[in-house]
């Protein structure tokens, strides 16, 4: 899902702070089963609501609504869960923005809406959920519903999970039949409504105002902030967007304590995380893991490690898409927290792990994220409509070479100027992929442009040969005609 | 007021003050306290702008020039463009500042590099997929786009890619906008006005990203009668007017500030011309009348000024007319007023919608000299007095005011259709219907509306009904505290007229205390010809002796709404006018008048707010201004008029009706003159009720006078709006047109 | 899909060079859906009669019930999704229209809808609809290989395009959010996950002669978990109340 | 016509005392318009009542340039226009204010005629072409009167833009929608 916009200058300015302070004191791994959340995340059992509080679900959920809302968005500051999502912004704190002195005034409904539209490459954690512990979701709306006395859940599933959301539905019709939702949810007298919503296809969705705009019936197109949702939100009401895995795991916490999850992790990135691994490993998975686990523990441990041996390893994408890729240098020694790899010169994202063995044709991995970022751009942004089909072509090119050296320089002033000036992440999102790969893997570009100028003779700006132009024509100086031998770029 | 609304400090009080109100009107409830004003810093200079306001806003008060694209004032805002983009301290990245909130202290540049590199990254995407084709572009001249990349883009352009550049196809939106689709820069701006200042909500964005095209989805056209705007708003070449398409450039034309006159609204325009020809007319803008809209017909008409002109004066021998010398001419009139020996009220004069101020005056003291009262207009029942008199203008004024109209918050229709006879004024009533709970009722032929309506009844009896509080509207109309009532110009031309003006004259009475106050007089009577409200100010009107008088010589003044049989058999009938139009075919003497495009002239719209038009051309041929033939009509039949300058003839204005010449502003009736007012007319007699329902006045809003009646782009749209032509047709005609 | 065409087009450039000529298609190929305009044809235009049956009117004031009132505009997604399947799972313009009367909304904004989600087709699509995804994890995984071979094995036909017995329709679709499971495709709701050209063959015959094969993992696997035998989740889930704090116990 | 322009010339003068008087007498239920809108909108000041020019630069000692300049007596006979054009709609840029005008309103008759020769439009009205800017309404009515020009200053145009705010287009309607919003 897209990093909500704030949270990152936030958690960027407090990484900077912190990151002296936090030397890696213990090994961090190695959850044991006991303290796994999400305990039937490879549905071998029923996923009911009998199999479902026979693994603990609805347990004890009316004492924990009865503790009212600031115990509960305490306790969720206190374990330090932080935004599942990508953004990783400070879930109590996110909850508490509900509350605002004197919001009991405020005649309009209250809404927490799930964000389940899971749509970024990587990413099928949320899935996982859905399909096998769609009870602890609900409850989990429940609870963080209560905790921001909302009068409603949306969950707003991606379209194209079709089974997921029948699981889902089933699991709210169970909830209601069993009086666990609605009118007097839990008998703890605190009205309760849990909807579903099935969107149509649009990873833009998954930002948290264009989600919000596509429950209200219109096209995924992200809102500007302020008006935040908290304050005007879905139908213009307070709202709260929260990512599946972070309203699934709040019940478990409010019932094993904060300082139990706090336990886990490194200072400010306490707790377990769902971690998918897709791409060059043996056994592609999805486990629940504790934060901070070393990357190649993650690898190794739970999935057979890399194709053909860590050596063999070229890069790994550590977050999910939108997040630059790391070299297999970094990939070494960097912790799966969100801190860890924001100074790793990446991020954590939604926990999604791309990995890339050497046989992959890295440029046209990245050129192929461009082209989902150009295909799932909302279009109502300049920048971002205008720059990610610019972006597009230009990859393009770079996959065979068919462009001139200084296209690289260009190509990363363009995902600069992309990057910040747009309404959501999805800019931002589209250009570090691109960033992180002339970071890391620019020689490899060059060679191509080196081996393509070999076969083809010198290549003008734009892709087009030299050979082909009639400059007796009228053409543009600019086209880097002049520079028949050009110049090697120097590292940056 | 007004004048002193230049100085900068002023104008602020005149936001503030104005703010509040729209604000209250709009009542959101999104942030807490409004009416106070914030301050904050913009490149180091203080602003101080009312709470609630954009930062761009805050921006220009500080005289700092934020280069926008999405953003405009009459529209909601977008936040799309991205060019408006400023930096803010402690906020990392530029924001954009027609979005973001103006918040007390905060501290704003606009001028920084990081500025100047964010503006420019963002004119280089808009320029990547925009062709280089303002040669060809008829927004060349007057283009955002071209502007503010002079201003804010970079020199030369990176975008060499071989896969070329955006191709969206072109949309046919009907003869008045023409698409090149090419250019759009998908700003929304058309979008947003379509939906919420012309409602007709066909407009939208299908697709998305980079394949976002901004039209209908459905091939259809843009029915609305204020289509022509989003010309206007287009900051690029994407929708240009088709009948001004390669016509000239903004440069070449000489642009008069004047007034249309085509409705009663007189929405303030700017004439431009080039050499003798009148090449378009776009707004000017002025929030009191038309704020920035106008009309279609006001917009397109214009070329109706180039046919069917009478260049010289002509005189009927047997059934055709030949040209004379204004000699001839004005000795035929004179010999014709000797020789039908007409005494009195015998002779006529009959005033039509396109008659200004000047002439009025001039014909009602040319006929008074010979004697008679019988003045008349060409509207039915135009040769009685009519029902509501002239003697109190609240009578018949659009009393609440135009602005006003955001204040109502219960609005009921009686016999009107605004959309066609004052579009920009309805305008107004769906911009108050959207933001506030306003409601709106009607009595009369149903209309195809822009805003919902309760449809009461369609004649007498629904007013009476109404008049009784029986009905669900007449309960949210007694609920409300600024109720409206306006009453069509068509009304005073029915059966039950009279009958209806003293149903809804003593309504008002009983209710004073909401409709009559001294900040709100809720009694509006509906011109919708430009004329009118002065003919009746300076009482061009019959006496009720002159009443069914057989005319023996009758005066046309752009008399051209007349019906044959209203002409007496055998009388002399000289005709005034700038068009061979209806009236002109009854005449014996023609006299060619000036258009008003060519005329300096007062015109008073329906509130009696009287305006300065202004002559842009010159008349055609040997045609002259309009009072000045009169003057010379008057000396050759010896009643010379003692007036021989517009000077002194305003002069004349001033002493009949002081109103008239006091321009730019409308003068309120004071409680008890209303009050009297409506006394009159709940005095009067109504006959029996007939039970006529009320009719529309206007079937097509394309063609109402002579003018638009002469416009070939008005008879497209009577084609393709009105008659509904099948626009697969005229695309295949404009693809002929272009082969 | 017009975008995801290009993608096939320049990942097959990866393999092969580019042609040197300007490749014109770039601009030009814009299959129809990528076409935001509607045009009448026989097969899809306003006079053709369309609305819901009893039992999906009754879902959808169900679903319209979800919503507030004044709001009820927000159930035109679930509608058009609705109205795709009774409409043999295409969107037509009389299903846009009929779902603006039913939400009273001014057709357009329906139709706005219907082009932005990339899940409603505006042509009619074959009996069964197969979506491959090709995005980075699963072309990690082989993607480009099995839509090559979905391609080939329905007869050569290209992404887009339908069989024609009308039975198959593909389409390249971006990530399907099963990634630890890629390669995968999706035919109509149903995941097929961890692919082999073989048993993407299997799975296409299956369906061409009528039956249903079973969704998931086709490599034996239950879910995503690893393949090589479980590394968690091995014991028995804590029941009820275990490892509780005290008051929760 | 060189009569009409002299008594223009003449009319004009003598006006303001002619409203005045007239003002009083003409329509006693009238209300007297407040201070401000009178002189500014009547009949006086509209056609080149010199009340209106701030104190600071009454022209009583103003040696009329025209004396000297060589300017055509004619000049004198044409009431000049000062005004502030409105803003072109065409545009949104704030930056191409023109500030203040002074122009001759388009001679009627005789102004302009299409040249039969080249079909150009030829004129008689050697000012029709010519007009002139300033930064403030006080300069150009200094400059009309040390030209001895007769003039009247045009109202300026009203704005009423009213404070803009994005969250308007989402804010919570509780009663039934009017619009539905779309973006």
């Amino acid at each position: 899902m897209l990093p909500v916009r704030r949270a990152f200058s936030t958690s960027a300015r407090r990484a900077l702070a912190t990151v002296q302070d936090a030397p890696p004191v213990r090994h961090y791994g190695g959850l044991k089963d006991q303290d796994r959340i999400f305990t039937n995340l490879y549905c071998r059992h029923d996923h009911g609501i009998k199999g479902a509080q026979a693994r603990g679900d609805w347990h004890k959920t009316k004492e924990i609504l009865l503790k009212g809302d600031n115990w509960i968005i305490q306790t969720m500051k206190d374990s330090g869960l932080r935004g599942r999502g990508g953004a990783g912004f400070p879930s109590g704190l996110k909850w508490s923005f509900m509350n605002k002195p004197g919001w009991e005034n405020d005649k309009r409904p209250r809404y927490l809406v799930v964000n389940a539209d899971e749509g970024e490459p990587g990413t099928c954690k949320d899935r996982e959920i859905m399909r096998g512990d769609p009870h602890k979701l609900v409850e989990g709306c429940l609870v963080a519903g209560r905790a921001m006395n909302a009068t409603a859940a949306y969950i707003y599933i991606r379209g194209e999970f079709y089974q997921e959301a029948a699981h889902v539905e089933q699991a709210i019709q169970e909830a209601y039949k069993a009086g666990l939702l609605g009118k007097n949810a839990c008998g703890s007298g605190y009205a309760f409504d849990v909807y579903v919503h099935r969107g149509a296809g649009a990873y833009i969705c998954g930002e948290e105002t264009a989600l919000i705009e596509s429950l209200e019936g219109k096209q995924g197109k992200p809102r500007l902030k302020p008006p935040f949702p908290a304050d005007v939100g879905l139908f213009g009401c307070p709202s709260t967007v929260a990512n599946v895995e972070t309203v699934a795991v709040a019940p478990t916490i409010c019932r094993r304590g904060s300082a139990w999850f706090a336990g886990f992790g490194r200072e400010r990135n306490q707790g377990t995380k769902l971690y998918c691994v897709s791409g060059h490993v043996n056994n592609p998975a999805v486990v629940e893991e504790e934060m901070s686990i070393p990357l190649r523990e993650l690898l190794e441990k739970h999935c057979g490690g890399i194709r053909g041996g860590w050596d063999n390893l070229l890069g790994i994408i550590p977050g999910g898409s939108s997040v630059p890729v790391l070299p297999i240098k970094a990939c070494g020694e960097v912790l799966m927290d969100y801190d860890s790899l924001k100074d790793a010169g990446s991020g954590l994202g939604t926990g999604a792990v791309i990995v890339m063995d050497k046989s992959t044709d890295i440029v046209a991995a990245i050129a192929r994220l461009s082209h989902f970022y150009k295909h799932e751009s909302c279009g109502q942004c300049t920048p971002c409509r205008e720059g990610t089909t610019w972006l597009m072509r230009t990859m393009d090119r770079l996959v065979v070479g068919r462009a001139h050296h200084r296209e690289i320089d260009m190509l990363l002033e363009l995902t600069k100027q992309i990057e910040g000036r747009t309404i959501c992440a999805l800019g931002d999102a589209a250009a570090w992929p691109v960033q992180g790969l002339m970071r890391h893997f620019r020689p490899e570009v060059e060679a191509r442009i080196d081996k393509f100028r070999a076969e083809h003779g010198p290549v003008l700006f734009g892709g087009q040969l030299k050979s082909e132009v009639d400059f007796s024509l009228a053409v543009p100086d600019n086209l880097g005609g002049s520079l028949v031998d050009a110049p090697k770029q120097t590292r940056v | 007021m007004l004048r002193l609304s230049s100085s900068s400090s002023r104008r602020l009080l005149n936001a503030a003050s104005s703010v509040v109100r729209t604000v209250e009107s709009r009542g959101f409830a999104t942030t807490g306290a409004r009416r106070a004003d914030i301050t904050l810093t913009v490149d180091g200079k203080e602003v101080t702008v009312p709470q609630g306001s954009a930062l761009i806003q805050a921006c220009e008060a500080a005289g700092a020039s934020i280069p926008r694209f999405c953003y405009h004032d009459r529209l909601a805002i977008a936040g799309n463009c991205r060019m408006c983009l400023v930096e803010v301290q402690r906020s990392p990245k530029p924001v954009a500042s027609c979005a973001m909130p103006a918040m007390p202290g905060s501290v704003v540049f606009t001028n920084t590099p990081l500025v100047h590199e964010a503006r420019e990254g963002v004119m280089e995407f808009l320029l990547a997929n925009h062709p280089l084709d303002c040669p060809i572009c008829d927004q060349g001249g007057e283009c955002d786009l071209q502007d503010q990349s002079m201003r804010y883009g970079s020199d030369r352009t990176r975008f060499h890619e071989i896969a070329g550049k955006r191709a969206v196809e072109d949309k046919n939106l009907g003869p008045l906008v023409k698409t090149s689709m090419n250019r759009c820069i998908q700003c929304t701006r058309c979008v947003r006005f379509a939906n919420e200042v012309a409602g007709v909500e066909d407009l939208g964005t299908s697709g998305r990203g980079n394949d976002m095209q901004i039209g209908m989805y459905v091939e259809k056209t843009l029915a609305s009668e204020l289509s022509g705007n989003i010309v206007d708003l287009c900051p690029v070449g994407a929708l240009t007017s088709k009948p001004y398409a390669f016509h000239a450039r903004p440069w070449e034309l000489k642009k008069t500030e004047s007034v249309d006159v085509l409705d009663a609204v007189g929405s303030n325009i700017r004439v431009d011309s080039r050499g003798v020809q009148v090449m378009r007319v776009q707004p000017r803008v002025n929030d009191d009348v038309n704020e920035e809209w106008i009309s279609d017909k006001t917009r397109y008409a214009y070329d109706g000024l180039r046919f069917q002109r009478l260049t010289v004066p002509l005189i009927r021998q047997g059934d055709r007319f030949v040209s004379a010398t204004w000699e001839d001419a004005l000795n035929a009139v004179a010999q014709g007023l000797q020789a039908s020996g007409a005494k009195g009220d015998e002779i006529k004069a009959v005033a039509g919608a396109l008659a200004d101020t000047e002439s009025l005056v001039a014909l009602k003291d040319f006929i008074n000299r010979l004697g008679s009262d019988n003045l008349t207009t060409d509207q039915p029942r135009g040769d009685e007095p009519p029902v509501h008199g002239v003697d109190i203008r609240s009578n018949y004024l659009f009393n609440s005011t135009i602005p006003a109209l955001d204040k109502a918050d219960a609005i009921l229709l009686v016999g009107t259709n605004p959309r066609h006879e004052a579009a920009v004024l309805n305008s107004r009533i769906r911009r108050n219907w959207l933001n506030t709970q306003m409601e709106v009722g009607l009595i009369g032929e149903q209309i195809d509306a822009i805003y919902r309506y309760d449809h009461i009844g369609t004649d007498l009896k629904a007013v009476d009904q109404f008049v009784a509080g029986k009905g669900a509207f007449a309960e949210k109309f007694k609920a409300a505290k600024n109720p409206l009532i306006i009453v069509g110009s068509a009304v005073a031309e029915h059966a039950d007229g009279a009958a209806v003006f003293k149903a809804l004259s003593t309504f008002v009475q009983k209710n004073k205390d909401r409709l009559l106050t001294p900040e709100w007089n809720g009694f509006s009577v509906l011109q919708r010809e430009a004329s009118r409200t002065a003919a009746y100010d300076i009482g061009f009107v019959p006496s009720t002796k002159s009443k069914g008088v057989k005319a023996k010589f009758v005066y046309l003044l752009n008399a051209d709404n007349i019906t044959p049989d209203s002409i007496p058999e055998n009388a002399f009938v000289v005709y005034q006018g700038h068009h061979g139009d209806a009236g002109a075919e009854l005449a014996d003497v023609c006299l060619p008048g000036a258009a008003y495009t060519e005329k300096g002239s007062t015109w008073v719209n329906t509130e009696g707010r009287a305006q300065h038009g202004r002559a842009a051309v010159p008349p055609p041929g040997a045609s002259r201004e309009d009072w000045k033939i009169i003057r010379a009509v008057s000396e050759v039949a010896g009643v010379t008029l003692p007036y021989d300058s517009i000077l002194t003839l305003r002069d004349r204005m001033w002493e009949i009706a002081p109103s008239t010449v006091k321009y730019d502003e409308t003068e309120p009736t004071t409680l008890d003159i209303s009050a009297a007012g409506l006394a009159s007319m709940a005095g009067l007699s109504a006959g029996k009720a007939s039970g006529v329902p009320f009719r529309k006045p206007i079937t097509n809003f394309y063609q109402t006078d002579p003018i638009s009646r002469a416009s070939v782009t008005m008879a497209q749209c009577t084609r393709s709006f009105v008659d509904q032509a099948n626009i697969a047709d005229d695309a295949k005609l404009a693809a002929a047109q272009t082969a | 899909m017009s975008a995801v065409r290009l993608a096939r087009a320049c990942l097959a450039a990866s393999r092969r060079p580019l042609p040197l000529a300007r490749p014109l298609h770039t601009t030009a190929a814009r299959s129809s859906d990528a076409l935001f305009v509607h045009r009448d044809t026989p097969y899809n235009n306003p006079q053709i009669p369309f609305e819901f049956n009893a039992e999906n009117l009754k879902r959808a004031q169900e679903i319209i019930s979800h919503y507030p009132t004044q709001y009820k505009k927000a159930a035109t997604i679930p509608l058009l999704d609705l109205g795709q399947r009774q409409n043999k799972g295409w969107t037509s313009i009389s299903v846009m229209n009929y779902v603006a009367k039913l939400l009273d909304i001014p057709p357009m904004r329906v139709y706005e809808v219907a082009t932005f989600y990339t899940m409603f087709n505006r042509e009619p699509i074959g009996q069964h609809f197969v979506q491959v995804c090709t995005t980075t994890p699963c072309m990690l995984r082989g993607s480009t290989e099995i839509l090559n071979t979905v391609c080939s094995h329905l007869g050569g036909i290209h992404p887009g395009d339908t069989t024609k017995d009308g039975k198959f329709t593909v389409v390249e679709v971006e990530c399907q959010g099963a990634c630890s499971n890629a390669p995968m495709f999706v035919v109509g709701d149903d995941f097929y996950e961890d692919l082999t050209p073989e048993s993407s063959k299997k799975i296409l015959d299956a369906f061409a002669s009528g039956k249903k094969p079973k969704p998931g993992p086709q490599s034996g696997r239950q879910t995503s978990e690893n393949s090589a035998g479980l590394t968690a989740l091995t014991s028995k889930p804590p029941g009820p109340g275990e490892f509780c704090a005290e008051e929760f116990r | 016509m060189l009569r009409t322009v002299a008594l223009a010339g003449r009319a004009t003068r003598s006006l303001p005392r002619a409203t005045r008087s007239l003002a009083s007498q003409a329509a006693p239920a009238q209300p007297q318009p407040p201070a401000e809108p009178k002189t500014e909108g009547s009949v006086a000041t509209t056609f080149g009542e010199k009340s209106d020019v701030p104190a600071a630069v009454e022209p009583q000692h103003v040696v009329t340039a025209d004396v000297v300049s060589g300017a055509p007596k004619q000049l004198r006979h044409r009431v000049v226009r000062i005004y502030k054009p409105t803003p072109t709609t065409m545009q949104s840029g704030g930056s191409r204010n023109p500030g203040w005008r002074i122009d001759w309103d388009t001679a009627v008759g005789g102004g302009r005629w299409e040249n039969p020769l080249m079909g150009w439009a030829s004129s008689a009205d050697y000012m029709q072409g010519t007009r002139m800017s300033f930064s403030t309404k006080e300069d150009a009515m200094r400059f009309a009167d040390k030209q001895g020009w007769d003039y009247y200053v045009q109202a300026e145009g009203v704005q009423r833009i009213p404070p803009k705010n994005y969250a308007e287009n989402y804010v919570y309607k509780p009663n039934t929608l009017r619009i539905a919003r779309t973006k």
